[in-house]
């Protein structure tokens, strides 16, 4: 038991709070808008997937490797459609602050229905599920070797550390969802810090959430999950769906 | 005023007069004394001072020199150059000749009969370069030849024997050809102002040139350059070349890869000045040019496969006459870059064969894969060896790195990009495969019997002499150098 | 030089840059240039391979853009879609050779490939924006380029040193013998990760800033006119950012193979650690990656001005701010990876300090970890390099088409005792397969042919001479020149 | 055109034929003797044609260039290589690379490429000669085919003999005969060059036991 095995759930936690901070839930821009940018948010999500997969690696057993393993493979096959995403966006808005892209749609709500939009909203939705762990990519309910990947990695820790991982993987989830939520359909942001208008942007964030949570609870509850080797394949789907929004949000401009 | 011309005499005899003088002693002295072979290499020095002096009245834009009856001799900057590289070379080879100082293993006779006509040969050579009339000029190489064919028999093994009957044969024909295209030049001349006595000097054919006829030019060139590019190697005509350097005894190999090409060469660019004048359009440059490309393939993919390493330098000897015909065909800029590259290759080849013989002599064969571990059997000779290859292969900081880059950069100013992209990627597998072949020479474990140590001590010293002045032409380029190339440009490309 | 070069033809210049990017980028080792790479570096000691792939490979780039940019003074856009396209490919491919790699060095070595391939991305992208005189945006890649040569040459020389002292330690370089060794060498455990961090392009370390920049001036790629022309960012980002996934993914792979878990070998076991020397100078090079990730806003100006004036590029650089913010025609954007990691730092305080207010219960209780019911556990059942990089390799397979071989040789009394499987696994080397072996083939090919020229025969050798004199009196008659013909 | 120029160009003509002929018959003949004839002959036609030429153009020159050629090419030299063949043997050019009948079509070819090649020179010569000259342009390239085509040393060297007389033709009918002093230089070669020649065949006989330069293959590549 070495000391990064102590340290990573702190670090993974750390750098998810982070991230929490930076994504505009219920106002935009942030005050620290400018500390990070989207993409900063990502790298950071995959600083922290890189800690966990280490402190999987540590214990030695079968299953931390597996789970490594497999985690580090979705993560990196996901990043480019998530670049692509966020290339869309950042074409609407002219930068990939999220601020900036809030506004940008927000200034421009026809933009929300034009193709590029609505692609790239659909690849980030396969990516998040792909990211968080969902079904068809990970089945967090599980236990079964064949079927587990974050489960695997967290599989040595208990107490506080697993507290801290579940916590952050809860978070990585309303992160994500949050994302979807306000950088597509950026309705009930606040854009000023009064009380009033936060307000509403908690109601609206809330509504919105409970809308994907329920998408995703629907979805978990038709689909099986998906054979490893099958995964690519899924997240080819949103890469392809994810270039198609930027070309069409290139040639439409 | 008087004795001014005396010492212009002074200066062509003191060039042409002590070969004849040492070929002479040669072949009274007998049997042969090692006394002999020092005379001659020290009356060598003063052909070269000759030269020298020739150079620097040349550089000091004196005008040509003419001398003799019927102004026989004549000397401009270009001939200049050409003494200076022929006497330097010949003086380093008199210098590093058998039975000079050195033990050997050619009998007196032998070494007689070496002495006798190595010095014909650079007679004839030094007559070649100084010669006015064109003729003249084509009688001096025909008699190289001869001479350079006798040599390369000298010990009368089956292949020397073979070797000398292919090289007589083919340099035959084809300087019997160059002299076909001289009585074109001639009869064009003829035809155009009717028969006069010196009509074949230089200096008049240049100045009527301009009124001949280009067809019939034309084909005379063709005839000189198929005839003086045999001479030269110039590719398709070089076949003669890998089997005499090979089976010639090493300071004739060196004298012929360093001097007689640069004399062929100056042959060649003698006419082409002509020609030009002659022929409005760019013909000649053309024919340079594919002839130059077709050089450099055959040569670059000869070199791959090539198992001797004599016959490796031979044919990165026929690389090199595809490179300074292409500098030939490329305007005044690669004329410069031609020349200077004769220079380079001309201090590089006659150092090389002298190295491969001593090579030869430790190792008892010319195979490259019976050569191995040079670097311990000889340092100086295999570190030498190796740094004269590196500089024949184009690497800085030599000679030849320089005057390739200001070929290359020519051709680019000459809008032959793609011509020349051909050229470097042959260069490159010339490149590659000299250094493959080096490395198998270099390293590795010599073969138990080779005795460690140097052949001959104090030779390394000369050649050291030389390698040094390769890499300081690399370094700079010296002015009084740049200003006779500069002036011979200006000849060239009036 | 740059005189000489205003006055070339086009058809000079795009052959001087085509040669020019053959030469150096096989000094780079940029993808099909790369093969002497992975064979050069690892056989170098340890510190000669850092310094090689640290400053040596760089030398390419200088050339590069020394020749493109200054020399020439950038070109028509197909240069920079070459350079991006060499890019894109090598830092792909050079990553996923790496990701098969099981020798740490070869491993190191394929990354430099890799980064060489992100380093061109940024030039690349920046000449496509030179060409079309969109100079802020052709700044911002240059420095994106550049700013990663300095940081790959930070932590890969780092990395070369962290195997170096590992070699040193285990005296081998095959990752599945080590394992364990964090406890054995902590400096160099925690140096090697803050460089696998950095490399991974992870914030708040050095290699994620430049890879942002490249995002960045890639982002810029809308600005470009031709529809056709700026697709080639989108699908460049792509492939950026697979590459830095699959980077994270190969180095939580070395990192955790080499130093976690239990040691696979009694090298691993017995290894002790780095001399103090090389401690010293990986603890160098880890602060200076730590800096470059950290104040990049005292980097860039300082890039910015080095680039300026090159190929007619202004003095344009992003504001110089604690926050690395852009103010560039269509992307401004900005992040301040030093704020991000006060800002972690202190969430970090606060967790701490939270769970010590909240009294959370500190007694630690270290267990057996669980492997379904055996009873104790060994080396052998730890998770390989192999098996980590199987499903990628999977993944691939197009492209490592790995060939296998299973030999089971039972036990002779019975079939149902199995007495050894041995399984062996190679990628194929694509380009020495497909790309290298022809061309050596063609030239031997033809050296061949040649060689037949010299045949022995004087009377061929007569031939071709009389051949040469017809054919050139023949073009003497009737053929022009083609020298008065000007390419 | 006065009729004296009209007889000069019609000998001029007949001579260059005749030399060309014999270069033709020689192609024909097997035996090495008949080689030796026939470029005696031809050599003597070469030494008359200057003569004629000197004759006409009223340069004396060139009888002593005839008279020299007859010493040289129809005396010693022919008279050595009658010797050369008595010593080393191999009287018949053994089989040819190239048989009788295609040896002289081949020659045909060339007379015709010839005429073709030098259509500029007869264009461009006011002299009444000049209908000869591409039948020594021809006779240098039999020449050229003969070293070619015929396996025995000697027969090349006969070969050369023969494309040098091609090339003194040449420079007879083309331009009255080269300065004389250059003749001079150039017959003091081709003797030497014989000389050395003969020297070789010598030689090869001696280490090769033939003269049969097939056998010379030994260094390729």
């Amino acid at each position: 038991m070495v000391w990064l095995f102590r340290f990573a759930p702190y670090l993974i936690f750390a750098t998810t709070v982070a991230v929490t901070m930076l994504t505009p839930l219920v106002a935009a821009p942030l005050p620290f808008d400018a500390v990070g940018d989207l993409l900063t948010v990502v790298y950071l999500m995959l600083l922290g997937t890189f800690f966990l997969a280490l402190a999987g690696l540590d214990p030695g057993t079968a299953f931390g490797g597996m789970g490594a393993s497999r985690e580090m493979t979705v993560a990196a096959i996901a990043e480019p459609t998530i670049a692509l995403a966020i290339f869309g966006l950042a074409v609407g808005a002219g930068s990939t602050n999220l601020g900036q892209i809030v506004a940008q749609t927000l200034s421009h709500p026809g933009a929300v229905i034009n193709p590029g939009h609505l692609l790239g909203f659909a690849a980030l939705f396969i990516v998040t599920l792909a990211e968080t762990g969902r079904l068809p990519v990970d089945n967090p309910a599980t236990h079964l070797e064949l079927t587990m990947i974050h489960e695997a990695m967290a599989l040595e820790y208990s107490g506080r550390y697993l507290a801290l991982i579940e916590w952050a993987a809860g978070l990585k989830l309303l992160v994500f969802f949050s994302l979807l939520a306000n950088l597509f359909l950026p309705w009930g942001v606040a854009t000023t810090l009064t009380p009033g208008a936060l307000a509403i942007a908690v109601i609206a964030l809330i509504v919105k959430l409970a809308a994907l949570g329920l998408a995703v609870a629907l979805i978990e509850t038709r689909i099986a999950k998906l054979r490893l080797f099958r995964v690519p394949e899924l997240l080819g789907v949103s890469f392809v769906l994810a270039l198609l929004s930027v070309t069409s949000s290139f040639l439409l401009r | 005023m008087i004795h001014w011309e005396l010492i212009e005499r002074m200066k062509f005899l003191l060039l042409l007069l002590p070969s004849f003088v040492s070929a002479l002693g040669a072949y009274l002295v007998r049997p042969y004394r090692a006394m002999v072979g020092w005379l001659n290499a020290l009356l060598s020095l003063l052909s070269l001072g000759a030269a020298l002096a020739f150079a620097s009245h040349a550089a000091h834009g004196g005008e040509a020199l003419v001398f003799g009856p019927g102004e026989l001799l004549r000397a401009d900057s270009l001939s200049a150059l050409l003494m200076v590289c022929v006497a330097a070379a010949s003086t380093l080879t008199l210098f590093l000749s058998p039975g000079v100082g050195t033990e050997t293993n050619y009998m007196q006779a032998q070494l007689r009969r070496y002495q006798l006509l190595i010095n014909l040969f650079i007679f004839s050579m030094l007559l070649a370069v100084s010669a006015n009339s064109v003729a003249i000029m084509w009688v001096a190489l025909e008699a190289t030849t001869i001479f350079s064919a006798l040599l390369i028999t000298l010990t009368r093994s089956k292949t020397s024997v073979e070797a000398s009957w292919k090289y007589i044969l083919i340099s035959s024909v084809g300087i019997a050809l160059a002299f076909a295209g001289t009585v074109l030049g001639y009869f064009d001349f003829v035809a155009l102002t009717g028969r006069a006595e010196n009509a074949l000097n230089w200096p008049v054919l240049l100045q009527n040139a301009p009124a001949m006829h280009p067809e019939v030019m034309k084909l005379a060139f063709v005839f000189l350059l198929v005839g003086y590019g045999t001479k030269a190697g110039i590719a398709p005509m070089h076949t003669w070349k890998p089997d005499a350097y090979g089976e010639a005894p090493p300071p004739l190999a060196a004298l012929m890869s360093s001097s007689l090409f640069a004399v062929a060469i100056y042959a060649i660019l003698r006419w082409k000045v002509v020609a030009d004048a002659a022929i409005k359009d760019h013909y000649t440059d053309s024919l340079l040019l594919a002839l130059g490309l077709a050089s450099l393939a055959i040569a670059a993919f000869s070199v791959v496969l090539s198992r001797n390493y004599k016959r490796m330098l031979a044919y990165s000897s026929v690389e090199h006459t595809g490179l300074i015909c292409f500098g030939l065909g490329l305007g005044a800029a690669g004329v410069f870059a031609a020349l200077l590259h004769l220079v380079n290759h001309t201090t590089a080849k006659s150092l090389m064969f002298f190295l491969a013989g001593d090579i030869e002599r430790k190792y008892g064969s010319s195979a490259i894969k019976q050569a191995p571990g040079l670097l311990k059997a000889a340092p100086w000779t295999g570190g030498l060896f190796a740094a004269g290859l590196l500089a024949l292969a184009g690497l800085p900081p030599f000679g030849l790195f320089i005057s390739e880059f200001a070929l290359f950069r020519a051709g680019f100013a000459q809008h032959h990009p793609w011509l020349m992209g051909a050229a470097l990627l042959l260069l490159l597998v010339v490149f590659v495969s000299l250094i493959t072949h080096l490395n198998r020479m270099l390293y590795g474990d010599a073969p138990a019997e080779i005795a460690v140590g140097e052949t001959v001590g104090w030779r390394v010293a000369p050649m050291l002499l030389g390698l040094l002045v390769l890499v300081a032409l690399g370094l700079t380029l010296p002015a009084p150098l740049e200003t006779l190339l500069n002036q011979i440009v200006r000849i060239v490309s009036r | 030089m740059r005189l000489n070069a205003a006055a070339l033809s086009s058809g000079s210049r795009n052959v001087i840059f085509v040669l020019a990017l053959f030469g150096f980028g096989s000094k780079a080792g940029i993808v099909p240039l790369h093969v002497w790479l992975p064979m050069a570096h690892p056989v170098a000691p340890s510190h000669v391979s850092a310094l090689m792939s640290g400053v040596v490979i760089k030398m390419g780039i200088y050339g590069l853009v020394r020749v493109t940019l200054d020399l020439l003074g950038g070109g028509p856009v197909w240069w920079g879609g070459v350079v991006l396209g060499a890019g894109a490919l090598s830092a792909l491919l050079g990553v996923l050779y790496a990701l098969m790699e099981h020798d740490l060095k070869r491993l190191l070595a394929y990354h430099s490939v890799e980064n060489i391939g992100i380093i061109l991305i940024g030039i690349g992208s920046g000449l496509i924006f030179h060409s079309y005189g969109l100079t802020s945006l052709a700044a911002l890649g240059f420095i994106g380029g550049l700013y990663h040569t300095l940081n790959h040459a930070s932590f890969k020389g780092l990395l070369f040193l962290g195997a170096g002292s590992v070699l040193h330690a285990t005296h081998t370089r095959n990752m599945e013998e080590m394992g364990g060794l964090i406890k054995r060498m902590p400096v160099t455990a925690l140096c090697f990760l803050i460089g696998a961090i950095a490399i991974s392009g992870l914030p708040p370390l050095n290699g994620f800033v430049s890879e942002w920049l490249v995002f960045q001036s890639l982002l810029g790629g809308f600005n470009i006119p031709k529809p056709e022309v700026a697709v080639m960012m989108p699908i460049a980002v792509g492939m950026l950012a697979l590459t830095s996934g699959l980077a994270a993914a190969c180095f939580v792979k070395a990192f955790g193979i080499t130093f976690l878990a239990i040691p696979r070998s009694r090298e691993a076991e017995q290894a002790s650690e780095a001399p103090l020397s090389m401690r010293v100078g990986m603890a160098i090079l880890a602060l200076a990656c730590i800096a470059l990730g950290l104040a990049p806003f005292i980097v860039v100006p300082a890039l910015g001005r080095v680039l300026a004036g090159l190929g007619g590029l202004p003095d344009t650089h992003p504001a110089f701010t604690l926050e690395l913010s852009l103010a560039t025609p269509g992307s401004a954007s900005s992040v301040s990876p030093a704020l991000l990691a006060v800002g972690s730092l202190i969430t970090l305080g606060l967790i701490l300090l939270a769970l010590r207010v909240l009294r959370a219960n500190r007694k630690l209780r270290v267990g057996d970890s669980w492997g379904c019911g055996r009873i104790g556990q060994t080396p052998r059942m730890e998770y390989t390099a192999t098996s980590f990089a199987e499903p990628l390799r999977r993944v691939f397979a197009e492209l490592y088409r790995p060939t296998k071989e299973l030999t089971i040789d039972f036990h002779p009394g019975s079939k149902y005792f199995v007495q050894s499987i041995e399984y062996k696994s190679e990628i194929t080397p694509w380009f020495e397969k497909y790309v290298y072996e022809p061309c050596l083939w063609l030239v031997r090919l033809l050296a061949a042919n040649v060689r037949r020229l010299q045949s022995g025969s004087l009377h061929l050798y007569l031939v071709y001479v009389a051949i040469a004199l017809v054919i050139l009196l023949l073009s003497a008659r009737w053929c022009g020149s083609f020298a008065s013909r000007r390419i | 055109m006065n009729v004296n120029d009209m007889l000069f160009a019609q000998l001029a003509t007949l001579g260059s034929s005749l030399v060309l002929l014999f270069g033709i018959a020689l192609l024909w003949r097997r035996s090495l003797s008949a080689y030796v004839r026939a470029f005696r002959w031809q050599s003597l036609a070469l030494a008359l044609t200057f003569a004629l030429i000197g004759y006409f153009s009223h340069n004396h020159e060139l009888y002593i260039v005839a008279i020299i050629l007859v010493v040289l090419k129809v005396i010693i030299i022919p008279g050595y290589l009658t010797r050369l063949y008595e010593r080393v043997g191999g009287r018949r050019e053994a089989q040819p690379y190239v048989n009788i009948v295609t040896s002289l079509i081949v020659a045909g070819l060339l007379v015709s490429l010839s005429y073709a090649i030098t259509r500029p020179l007869v264009m461009v010569s006011k002299l009444p000669t000049r209908n000869g000259i591409p039948l020594a342009v021809g006779l240098i390239l039999i020449g050229i085919f003969v070293i070619i085509s015929r396996r025995k040393a000697l027969s090349q060297i006969i070969g050369f003999l023969v494309l040098e007389n091609g090339i003194a033709l040449l420079a007879a009918l083309g331009t009255y005969g080269i300065p004389l002093i250059v003749e001079l230089g150039v017959f003091l070669d081709v003797l030497m060059g014989f000389l050395v020649m003969q020297i070789l065949v010598y030689q090869i006989k001696d280490t090769f036991e033939s003269i049969d330069v097939e056998h010379l293959s030994q260094l390729k590549h």
